[in-house]
């Protein structure tokens, strides 16, 4: 069985749970942060043929570093192509070859569609933030997408104020009223207090797993939205020792997963 | 002929007010030197687009000459939203610009369509987003649903755009305009390719020579080219592969002083109205912060592997 | 994973019978060895795909393992008319393939379209001529002329076309199947990725670190790709940059060989059906044409610069 | 004045009135022979800044010999930028930067229509030819196309059996209707014994000039349409001293261009 040490704090945790998400030999696109530290522990331990991409054209990038952007010069050194957008995001996302993509944002509602562009009224924001990006295109190509939120009322939301990315939009039939290719779609909400999964049916997140130190009502009054309850429920199996060996040694080394923690991921 | 001259005289020459005006560059090789004397210079009403902007954008949005932004998406990166692009939005200030929202393939692939002559593309995103149901200057021309007349399935359409001039930085150049890249190529050469015409700022001008020892690295060929400018470090604060690294420490100079309008303002008047040209710019930077870290910021160096295309 | 393999494994494996087979290649970087091994397991009812067609097109036909061609142009160059071609389309002999008519613009932009997951693309040409006239196989699937939701104007749509499998040969490519090129690319890339996986022929396999060390010279991903083969002098009598030229004296002795159906059929039995493998096929030709020929062949080299991708 | 050396050939004589048609700065996309022969007489006479390409993917190439194909390993070393179809025939030509192409087939109708699919009936062809490549989008795009012909009633047609190639179509207002580009269409046809240009109004080829061994009643005589002659019709002006002397000592030192007298360019 796997050793469990209990010295990891909430967004390693969370890069662990996405990590469990990705299989081996997944075409994973992801962007910075948590994404990148979640499918490179997949591919560290039990995924080896997993391989990353980003949006701004680089495939299989081999970084020194924690990638602080999509773009960051530290991906371009021993990458195994490099492009431009038309080929991540025309060739590889929009073609379908894209297996796994990790998405977050300032809001996300109870069916996964997420809201990066405006708080309050488009017309006159409350606030502007800033806008789609590659995420509108992830959420709607790739066919399981991981979404990373902080797990409070303001973050989630039983509809977003605006849907800047398709998760199941109005619920069943939505995505395919719409065209969206089969087989895609929200997979699962990992924040920092639990692990929500969709509802085949109704398209509505339901609490799977909770995280160590919390409980299904601290998150259920935590949760905007009616949350269901998996009959399954269980605690989020923590960080595995050689997951946060691979974190902590390989991939960030100066643990700047930290910044994380100030962003409230606790 | 005579492509080949300073960057007061390029844009000065090939940018007019109220131009859609594509500005390459995704972190790496942000054409900034341009885009401080398009500020200098006081442009008026410009469209601007590309695909994820930053810090150039928020300054040029902040800077009042930009009056609309055909974008996917504008900030900061590690130091958050753009604080101009939110004063503008949200207050209007120092003006309120109007945006049309698409995404990281809906815009690349209008720029593709561009590039190649297409009227329109169709694009597997937005569908059934709110990104469909806002839409601001371009009006019922950004974008249309039709059903598709080979398997009558939902197809959405966009369309071409067509820039009036694009402005990009890259690692070298002839006299002419041939340019070449390597690395991160973000939308650069399919925006470049469909403007009318393209300003390269390059890191170094080579003979002609040089670009036919490897001429699958070009991305723009000279016919396409106006002005070329030998520009080094010309991305600055931004990075050029086999050049530069990014200046992380001088983001946050942006991002603190982008703050408040009275920050953001002294900052523009410190490196770019009292600043004459690029070497001015890097002298001033060397002054202010030290020769050390300039030096510091110089890419390591890991030469590949030269390639033949004889026969 | 294992995906470096014998070409003979290689197309065992992934090339089946009614297959949509992209074959890349432009005279530049043929892939004549996995041409010749289709032809010796004498695949069945193949429909091929590529722009502009030469020898190796001619040489499938007159083998008869060819239904279908989506083509623009077949032809034998400096030699003249494709004989195999010729045969089949007027005489039925082996037997009439059908033939899908296109452009050197149409027929890549439904590669390109294919490679990008755009159902169809609009495309500027075959208008008002009797290209539109005719249609084969693909029927009412030919192409739509709409109005454009636009503009209202007449526009040419032509459907995403997705090969079941692509055949490439380049210079490098690594155990994983990272494929890279120089020079002339005809429409390798889309067609490539447009295919549903890939089997890549290259001169050489290279590690993954020199793959890294300049990646922008990539076409095709690992994960794309099915096969991989060693196959030095892989793409004979056609060249491939930096490696060996073209065979012209190879090329008159096709096109004096296949000018008649018996000597059509001796020069497959010498040069394809009693040859076991590619390094078999190459000891025949210097046995029968002597090593200083073969030599001959060899590229002159004229390295050009290596770059850096750090920072 | 300019020297006329009388030493030439017909196919050199041609090679020069498809570089006069040249303008400096032209963007033009050639193929083998004839075609990239006249570009280079052009760049290195009149008009040095014309820059070539070739459909296979080159723009600017400095070949050491004439290159036998648009593919031609020569094309390669020392190209100013070399991609794919798509670049050139997309990129460059569907997008309008084409300012000059030269096409040639197997027949040529009165309003520059060409065919190269195709003698006889379609399905049961006497002849089958290659097919369009890339003449059909040159002929749709190129601002000018140059038309190469041998001038006998074989290959000149009132009708071509097949239109590979769009020239003026059916006359006056067809490519219009079709929605080809404006200001695109044939602009010459040079054959063995002629210069025929298109008449504004009916579109139709009419003799402009007669080659030097020729005469106007020997060219109506090889013309299977009812040629219509140029008010000022005169005889084309033969190759100059420093045409010939680019073509023999730069271009083609081996005069390689000699083949075309074989294929009857006499």
């Amino acid at each position: 069985m796997h050793r469990h040490p209990d010295d990891y704090i909430k967004p390693e945790l969370m890069a662990c749970c996405g990590a469990r998400e990705i299989k081996d030999g997944d075409v994973v696109i992801v962007g910075t942060g948590f994404p990148t530290m979640a499918a490179n522990i997949a591919k560290y331990t039990h995924a080896p043929n997993a391989t990353l991409m980003q949006e701004s054209g680089v495939f299989d990038a081999r970084p020194r570093r924690p990638a602080l952007s999509v773009g960051d010069p530290c991906l371009n050194p021993g990458a195994a192509m490099i492009g431009g957008l038309v080929d991540i995001m025309g060739m590889f996302l929009q073609a379908g070859w894209i297996d796994v993509g990790f998405l977050s944002g300032s809001q996300v509602d109870k069916f996964g569609n997420i809201n990066t562009t405006v708080i309050g009224d488009y017309n006159k924001p409350k606030s502007r933030l800033p806008g789609s990006g590659g995420a509108n295109p992830i959420g709607s190509l790739a066919k399981k997408v991981l979404i990373i939120a902080l797990h409070n009322k303001k973050r989630l939301a039983e509809h977003v104020d605006f849907i800047t990315t398709p998760g199941y939009i109005d619920g069943p039939g939505s995505r395919e009223k719409w065209g969206l290719p089969d087989d895609t779609g929200p997979h699962v909400i990992i924040t920092n207090k639990a692990v929500m999964r969709f509802d085949k049916d109704t398209k509505e997140a339901y609490l799977a797993t909770y995280h160590p130190d919390t409980s299904v009502d601290e998150i259920i009054s935590l949760t905007p939205w009616e949350l269901k309850v998996a009959d399954d429920v269980h605690e989020t199996e923590p960080p595995r020792e050689e997951e946060l060996k691979v974190l902590r040694e390989v991939l960030d080394p100066q643990r700047m997963i930290r910044i994380y923690e100030a962003r409230g991921y606790v | 002929m005579g492509k080949v001259m300073t960057m007061k005289q390029a844009i000065a020459s090939h940018v007019n007010d109220e131009d859609l005006v594509f500005i390459g560059g995704y972190i790496c090789r942000t054409p900034f030197a341009a885009i401080h004397e398009i500020i200098r210079q006081k442009k008026k009403d410009l469209t601007i687009t590309r695909s994820n902007a930053a810090d150039d954008f928020d300054m040029m949005i902040g800077a009042g000459i930009v009056k609309r932004f055909i974008g996917t998406f504008l900030s900061l990166g590690v130091y958050g939203l753009g604080r101009c692009y939110r004063r503008s939005i949200e207050k209007g200030i120092p003006r309120k610009i109007e945006v049309e929202e698409y995404t990281n393939l809906s815009l690349p692939m209008m720029l593709l369509a561009g590039s190649m002559g297409m009227p329109f593309v169709p694009v597997r995103d937005m569908l059934g987003t709110d990104l469909l149901k806002i839409k601001a200057f371009m009006g019922e021309k950004k974008y249309k649903l039709i059903d598709s007349p080979f398997d009558g399935k939902p197809t959405l359409l966009v369309p071409a755009l067509n820039p009036d001039i694009a402005i990009i930085h890259v690692q070298q150049a002839d006299e002419d305009g041939n340019a070449q890249i390597w690395g991160i190529g973000g939308d650069c050469k399919v925006g470049a390719n469909a403007a009318r015409k393209v300003i390269v700022s390059c890191e170094r001008i080579v003979d002609r020579d040089t670009i036919g020892k490897d001429p699958s690295r070009t991305i723009v060929p000279s016919f396409k080219v106006a002005a070329v400018i030998e520009e080094p470090y010309g991305a600055h604060p931004g990075y050029t592969p086999g050049f530069y690294d990014v200046d992380f420490a001088f983001g946050a100079l942006y991002q603190k002083a982008s703050n408040t309008l009275e920050g953001f303002n002294d900052f523009l008047k410190e490196w770019v109205f009292d600043i004459e040209d690029r070497t001015d710019y890097i002298q001033h930077y060397i002054q202010t912060f030290g020769y050390s870290r300039f030096k510091e910021l110089q890419a390591r160096f890991d030469y590949g592997y030269p390639v033949s295309y004889e026969y």
